[in-house]
């Protein structure tokens, strides 16, 4: 199908994954709050496998999307929409899973939760494929303000509270920049059509007026706010801690992939004229990040916490594929957040199993002696930790390896450098848990005993986990689907200024 | 461009004017002798209860705050209405969307028992 | 003229940004939030002449969005402050390091 | 699998279900992984309390002679299941294997046969398939490997026989199978890479099989670090080849490198160090070689698989297999020669002082590891590749050997519950009454590892001393190198000064480990000796077969030109220089680059002398081990001889010999080994390592300080972050550099 934009008709073509899944949530929503007379607990994952199934279809609306062309609208229709969809989807869906036996022990299986969820990945769609930056505003605030409440999801906890307070508070003043970015560019430009803007930037880097440039800025700031890049991401500890650990998973990877393809598209393909200036302020937000959140993770008590800042160093390592603006990057990229989505939503999904009740175990003594007493759920954790280092034999080797080639293919040599050197501190904190797990013996011989992870979660972190050794063994097939799926986003840059220099 | 807001001045103006009058004619005239009684604050007419930096009760917060939410659809439909007839039928549909999104919030809060004081 | 109003707008950008770093109540730094988006509204309004009548509709979705934002916020306010009995931040210090 | 895209233009030979070979242990390892998952539910919480009862004999070995009484126990199948299938699949690629070989045979000089099964990685130009490369090289290392690793995995069944973890260890033995044999036939370097990364998680899975002890937990995690330098040097070598032939495949590189790349310039040199870096790592090497005695609180036959007859020798395969850029960088190669030679007589000397059994054996096999690559270094690839296989089956026998001992020891301490170590050599004495197969196979090897003829060890070490003799005399091509100035002829005397002495004190050290583990009086104890017992049929017929390969093993290559070697010539199996000639395909292209750039290389010529004097070597360390040490006089663990007893005889024998031995012998070598350990070891390398550590911990914590949970903090950083974005997004620095 081939859509010009022409009539309205053909947004809602263009939209219908999203349609789906809001409409789809709106009556979870009521179906949740119909079936209110008959307040038992076995209901509860009804309204759970019916989101899951809201996924799923707004999944296959997405494969139909891979179907349909169209070029000229305020929404992209192309491959990378369409990779993105899919990781965020997959998101969600491991975020549903790990939820289930989540709620219940902290006694907020609320359906609310799951509709919350739902529309905040309507939104990160949304951000995903904006292809006009008040689109993209408003994409990113739905996701935002869903993400806000299921923050604070746990009322009776006041941690839960702060950080939804914490990230809210810092949410919203982050967003307030990123709008004022917008209003500049739109000033300066006079449009907000992410190709237009290309157009009407050009190759104008010398007499770009100011305005454009601290609209750039601005935006930058904003982005860097939403992919917890450093000094950006004071608000993602606190707030990745207090949150419930589901919705943390969700944060670490949907939200973080949202916002990572949206600043993807932004600045790569419609900032592509000001290239030069830039990539040097994401060159120091990459490599700071990189080296400064692996540095404070290195001093990380808390498991959950650890693996906050592990998320952050990974923004940095994400940032090196945008500071590599070219279509190997940009396939570098899809992959790795791939990768990076399943192994941290499997490795939140062994925090999530590692508790008992509601009292989570997240402490670094806590998992002593996990490796004997529980060896299938250590052995996943170790799983997701070794690839999360980037070790060889997982994904998440092969994503640092795709990402190391388009650094070096776009001449980026320091920072490729800087990389690696990230990579090896990581080692120290994440082999740390494995050691701890197979090496530290448990205080007691039953301290791990009954540590029943439900079913869901099982599925989630098994699927994680398997996904996590495949990428590593078979990343053919991905790899080829991330870089043909990128392929249409720079052709028009490359047409215009010849800016992709990789191969 | 400019000369069409002139009479929205001189209303302004006047209501200003007029408010400022009326203000410093009170305090210039009206005598000032305070009494307990009078200086107690103001209840529609009913005594006092209790010191002025009571708690409220938590529901005027949620009533405030379905209010803004509903208040806001106005800012939307306001604009749709006047050019509705520019808009035509594509333009009804949108905000046919727009209020049954709406709706569906509404009637999850009528569900949840947030419309009902008690 | 443009200049005074994208002058204005920046001045009251940067009052919000001061006073949510200086404020201590919750809820006059969410207001400190709600003034800098509505510089960003002035600053669209003003530009709106030049650049494009779009610029008055986004202001539309601006407002709209801060009246969800600012559900959302005194929601989260109320539910912490039933914990805390406080809406001063530097008592939300649980989560640090 | 196996009907992947043949293509490789091979006279006449087709590889036979090749593909299968490395299917195999892959389903054994997913039949005893689901084994081992399933036996689980029968018994209780392992005991966490087992680093409890610390008493001595514990440890090293957690070992499993008799079994705390467990509640449940699990049924029959998940000890039998385990016990056909893995040595089964195994064997079954073996089976394979030796089908492959003798079609190969009969084909004559065939091409590599590149079987092709899927894209692995494609990015951009980086193509790299799944794919398996069969030639020469390969063909031998797997035959080794699932030779040598199905006599082991047989052995296990009886060593392991009580353990609970039955299943699991096998399993993780048939995943370190699958994961050697893709590092072995992988047809590019990033395959190789992978079953390179494989085989070490693999042993750490095995070392870590009883781990339980914070100091095994600290030996664990310096093994992986020291291996991540390795993967560090062997990743940076494959960035720049790629960087420089645009390929990772074998065929491609080598075919490409003598074109595209200087003869010994700086970009193949460095290709070759950082080759050979990742080499020291994994093949236990100077300066990474910290790392393999640590690992041999694993059980022993996981030692003598993995730390004796394959993973550590993949670093000397890897050199091997890209012998053609070796060839072109003579600098590098004499750097792994020195390096090699150094680490030979260095582990030689450390070697000497251990009481531990297998601390012994590590040693031995760091230094005879050494003699591979100053081998490989020299030129010398088949030599290298014939030690490594004739090490690989007496080694192999060794550990295994030991293993026996060390499990009639342990079954003997723990009837009496004596505290006592039963890897203690101080602690045996007199075996060879309670095991005499053991005895005698270990005898065999002892024989073949001391260079005595017409055991294998002789023909392998031989080759590789008239090697470095010729070198000296500046008969090899990498003669006409250099390495910081001074001409290769040098070096190759030093290195071949090196192996000599190394030789010396191998045969000294062996002989010292037979005499008090086998010869003298038993000193296991009064109450003790009668359990000794030999072992069973499981373990005592890979002794055998093994002690035959060690006996035989260097008839495959019998230098037919070569004085008292080419007596031997009549018995050769396969012909005088077999294995020269079965390799010389894979050795081939290197040897032209050679011919190719070095025009004053001569054909070597083989005096007798040095056969001679490596007999004598090799004799003689062993004469002088019979004569020095008394074992008789040997005091148990932790006892002081009892010298007052017989003072007189002591006094002119033993003490005298033992004070001589320790000043002249010991001292310098304890004093230099624990330099090495004190210097290089714990201050370099740990010292490194913590260092490192905490010096970013430090920096972590002011970094983490920032996070005080005051929002308004929060607010302040982000905004100090933004003007400083927006400073530079506006030209502010630009502005402020130009004025």
């Amino acid at each position: 199908m081939e859509l010009d934009f022409q009539t309205s008709v053909d947004y809602f073509w263009a939209l219908l994954p999203e349609i789906v899944l809001s409409l789809w949530a709106m009556g979870v929503l009521l179906a949740d709050v119909f079936q209110k007379g008959s307040r038992s607990e076995a209901s509860r994952p009804a309204i759970a496998w019916l989101a899951l199934a809201g996924i799923a279809a707004a999944a296959v609306a997405n494969v139909w999307l891979m179907t349909v062309t169209g070029t000229g609208g305020m929404i992209a229709v192309d491959g990378f929409r369409i990779f993105a969809n899919f990781i965020l989807l997959l998101a969600a869906a491991l975020a549903i899973l790990v939820s289930m036996g989540y709620l219940d022990r902290h006694a907020m299986n609320r359906g609310e939760f799951y509709v919350l969820l739902m529309f905040a990945v309507v939104g990160m769609m949304i951000l995903a494929s904006a292809q006009d930056l008040i689109l993209l505003f408003v994409g990113l605030e739905l996701m935002s303000v869903a993400i806000y409440v299921l923050v604070g999801f746990n009322r009776r906890d006041p941690r839960s509270g702060e950080a939804a307070l914490k990230y809210f508070l810092l949410g919203a003043f982050a967003s307030a920049f990123l709008l004022y970015g917008i209003a500049l560019v739109f000033g300066a430009t006079g449009t907000t059509d992410l190709a237009l803007l290309a157009e009407t930037i050009g190759t104008g880097v010398q007499d770009a007026p100011l305005l454009l440039m601290m609209g750039v800025g601005l935006l930058a700031v904003g982005f860097a706010f939403k992919v917890a890049a450093m000094p950006f991401h004071v608000w993602t500890p606190d707030a990745y801690d207090g949150a419930p650990t589901p919705i943390t998973a969700l944060m670490a990877t949907g939200v973080k992939a949202a916002a990572f393809a949206a600043l993807l598209r932004v600045f790569a393909v419609s900032f592509g004229g000001l290239h030069e200036t830039w990539v040097v302020a994401f060159w120091w937000l990459a490599a700071l990040t990189m080296i400064g959140a692996n540095l404070v993770a290195l001093t990380q008590g808390s498991v959950k916490r650890m693996l906050a800042y592990s998320s952050i160093a990974h923004a940095g390592y994400v940032l090196v594929a945008v500071v590599a603006a070219n279509a190997v990057g940009a396939a570098a990229f899809l992959f790795y957040l791939l990768v990076y989505t399943l192994m941290t939503a499997g490795a939140f999904g062994i925090v999530i199993a590692n508790a008992r009740g509601d009292r989570e175990r997240v402490s670094l003594e806590d998992y002593a002696g996990l490796g004997w007493q529980q060896p299938v759920m250590a052995a996943a954790f170790a799983i997701f930790l070794l690839s999360l280092a980037g070790f060889p034999l997982t994904g998440g080797f092969i994503g640092k390896l795709y990402i190391l080639r388009a650094a070096l293919a776009a001449d980026q040599v320091p920072l490729a450098v800087i990389l690696v050197m990230a990579s090896l501190i990581s080692y120290f904190y994440y082999l740390r848990v494995v050691i701890v797990m197979y090496m530290r013996p448990a205080p007691a011989a039953d301290t791990h005993a009954g540590l029943t992870a439900s079913r869901p979660l099982q599925v989630a972190v098994g699927v994680a986990a398997i996904g996590v050794i495949l990428l590593f063994f078979a990343p053919a097939m991905v790899l080829d689907a991330a870089q043909g799926s990128v392929a249409g986003l720079f052709i028009a840059q490359e047409a215009l200024f010849g800016l992709s220099r990789g191969p | 461009m400019i000369e069409s807001y002139l009479p929205i001045l001189i209303l302004l103006a006047i209501s200003v004017v007029n408010a400022v009058v009326i203000l410093g004619l009170t305090y210039l005239v009206s005598p000032y002798r305070p009494t307990s009684v009078k200086s107690a604050p103001y209840e529609s007419g009913m005594p006092g209860l209790g010191g002025t930096r009571d708690r409220f009760s938590v529901k005027f917060y949620v009533v405030a705050i379905l209010f803004i939410v509903f208040d806001v659809e106005t800012v939307f439909l306001v604009p749709w209405a006047v050019a509705m007839r520019d808009l035509g039928w594509e333009g009804f549909a949108a905000a046919m969307i727009f209020i049954f999104i709406l709706t569906v919030g509404l009637i999850y809060e009528w569900k949840k028992g947030a419309l009902e004081w008690d | 003229m443009l200049t005074y109003y994208l002058g204005l707008s920046a001045i009251l950008f940067s009052i919000g940004v001061a006073g949510v770093i200086v404020r201590r109540n919750a809820i006059i730094m969410f207001m400190c939030i709600e003034l800098m988006l509505n510089a960003v509204n002035l600053s669209f309004i003003a530009l709106s002449p030049y650049a494009g009548i779009e610029g008055q509709v986004f202001v539309f979705f601006v407002i709209a969005v801060a009246a969800a934002e600012a559900a959302v916020g005194l929601a989260i306010i109320i539910a912490l402050f039933r914990h805390v009995e406080s809406v001063d931040v530097r008592n939300f210090s649980l989560l640090r390091w | 699998m196996g009907d992947g895209i043949v293509n490789g233009a091979a006279a006449g030979f087709s590889p036979f279900l090749l593909g299968w070979i490395v299917l195999l242990p892959l389903i054994g390892f997913l039949v005893n992984g689901a084994v081992a998952i399933a036996a689980r539910r029968y018994k209780p919480v392992p005991l966490a309390a087992a680093s409890e009862e610390e008493d001595v004999a514990h440890r090293h070995e957690e070992h499993p002679a008799t079994p705390e009484p467990i509640p449940a126990t699990p049924p029959a199948w998940t000890k039998s299941l385990p016990t056909f299938v893995a040595p089964g699949v195994i064997a079954l690629a073996f089976a394979i294997a030796l089908v492959n070989f003798f079609r190969m045979l009969g084909a004559g000089d065939a091409l590599p046969v590149i079987e092709r099964y899927w894209s692995w990685m494609p990015v951009g130009d980086l193509q790299v398939d799944v794919a398996f490369q069969l030639d020469q090289l390969s063909m031998l290392m797997t035959l080794i490997i699932t030779g040598v690793g199905a006599l082991i995995h047989v052995f296990s069944v009886g060593y392991m026989k009580k353990d609970e973890g039955y299943a699991r260890y096998f399993a993780y033995l048939n995943l370190f199978v699958f994961f050697m044999l893709i590092l072995v036939l992988g047809s590019s370097f990033p395959l190789m890479f992978v079953g390179w990364e494989g085989v070490g998680l693999c042993s750490y899975l095995l070392i870590g099989f009883w781990f339980r002890e914070k100091a095994n937990a600290d030996a664990g995690k310096k093994a992986f670090i020291v291996n991540r330098i390795g993967d560090f040097g062997f990743l940076i070598a494959m960035f720049l080849i790629f960087a420089h032939l645009g390929t990772l495949n074998f065929v491609e590189v080598f075919a490409a490198a003598p074109e595209q790349l200087a003869f010994g310039g700086a970009v193949v040199t460095a290709i070759c160090l950082f080759l050979f870096l990742g080499a020291t790592g994994k093949s236990a090497q100077i300066p990474l070689f910290v790392w393999l005695p640590d690992a041999m609180a694993g059980p022993t036959p996981v030692s003598a698989l993995i730390h004796a007859a394959t993973m550590v020798t993949a670093g000397v395969y890897l050199i091997v297999r890209s012998s053609v850029l070796f060839a072109m960088a003579p600098s590098a190669s004499l750097v792994v020669g020195l390096i090699g030679a150094l680490t030979a007589i260095f582990a030689a000397t450390i070697a000497l002082k251990q009481w531990d059994i297998k601390k012994v054996l590590a040693y031995s096999t760091v230094s005879q590891l050494g003699f591979m690559f100053a081998a490989v270094g020299i030129g010398a690839y088949v030599a290298g590749v014939f030690h490594l296989m004739t090490h690989a089956f007496f080694k192999a026998l060794l550990f295994l050997g030991a293993g026996a001992v060390i499990h009639a020891m342990h079954s003997a301490l723990h009837a009496t519950h004596s505290p006592r170590d039963a890897q203690d050599m101080r602690n045996m004495g007199g075996m060879r009454r309670w095991m005499p197969w053991t005895f005698g196979t270990m005898g065999v090897a002892t024989l073949a590892i001391a260079g005595i003829p017409p055991f294998s060890g002789f023909f392998s070490k031989d080759e590789i001393l008239g090697y470095a003799w010729s070198g000296a005399r500046g008969e090899l091509p990498i003669s006409q190198g250099s390495l910081f100035g001074v001409g290769g002829e040098v070096w190759m005397l030093l290195i071949g000064v090196l192996l000599a002495a190394a030789a010396l004190l191998t045969a000294f050290y062996m002989g010292r480990m037979m005499l008090y583990t086998f010869f003298g009086p038993n000193r296991t104890g009064e109450a003790e000796s009668p359990h000794l017992h030999e072992v069973g049929a499981s373990m005592k017929w890979p002794l055998v077969v093994l002690g035959v390969l060690s006996l035989i093993g260097g008839l495959f290559q019998v230098e037919a030109d070569v004085p008292i070697v080419n007596w031997f010539a009549a018995v050769a199996i396969g012909g005088p220089d077999a294995l020269y000639n079965f390799l010389a395909p894979v050795t081939a292209p290197a040897a032209a680059v050679m011919a190719q750039n070095i025009p004053a290389a001569t054909v070597a010529t083989h005096p007798a002398w040095p056969v001679l004097l490596a007999i004598v070597i090799g004799a003689g360390g062993l004469l002088l081990a019979w004569y020095l040490l008394k074992p008789a006089a040997l005091g148990v663990e932790g006892e002081e001889p009892d010298y007052r007893r017989a003072w007189e005889r002591i006094l002119h024998d033993k003490w005298y010999v033992d004070e001589a031995y320790d000043r002249g012998v010991v001292r310098p070598v304890v004093a230099l080994s624990g330099f090495f350990a004190r210097v290089l070891d714990r201050r370099l390398i740990d010292g490194t390592v913590d260092w490192m550590g905490r010096a970013a911990q430090s920096v972590g914590m002011v970094g983490a300080r920032v996070q005080s949970g005051h929002v308004n903090t929060y607010a302040f950083v982000l905004v100090v972050g933004a003007v400083l974005a927006l400073f530079w997004f506006s030209g502010g620095f630009a502005w402020l550099a130009a004025s």
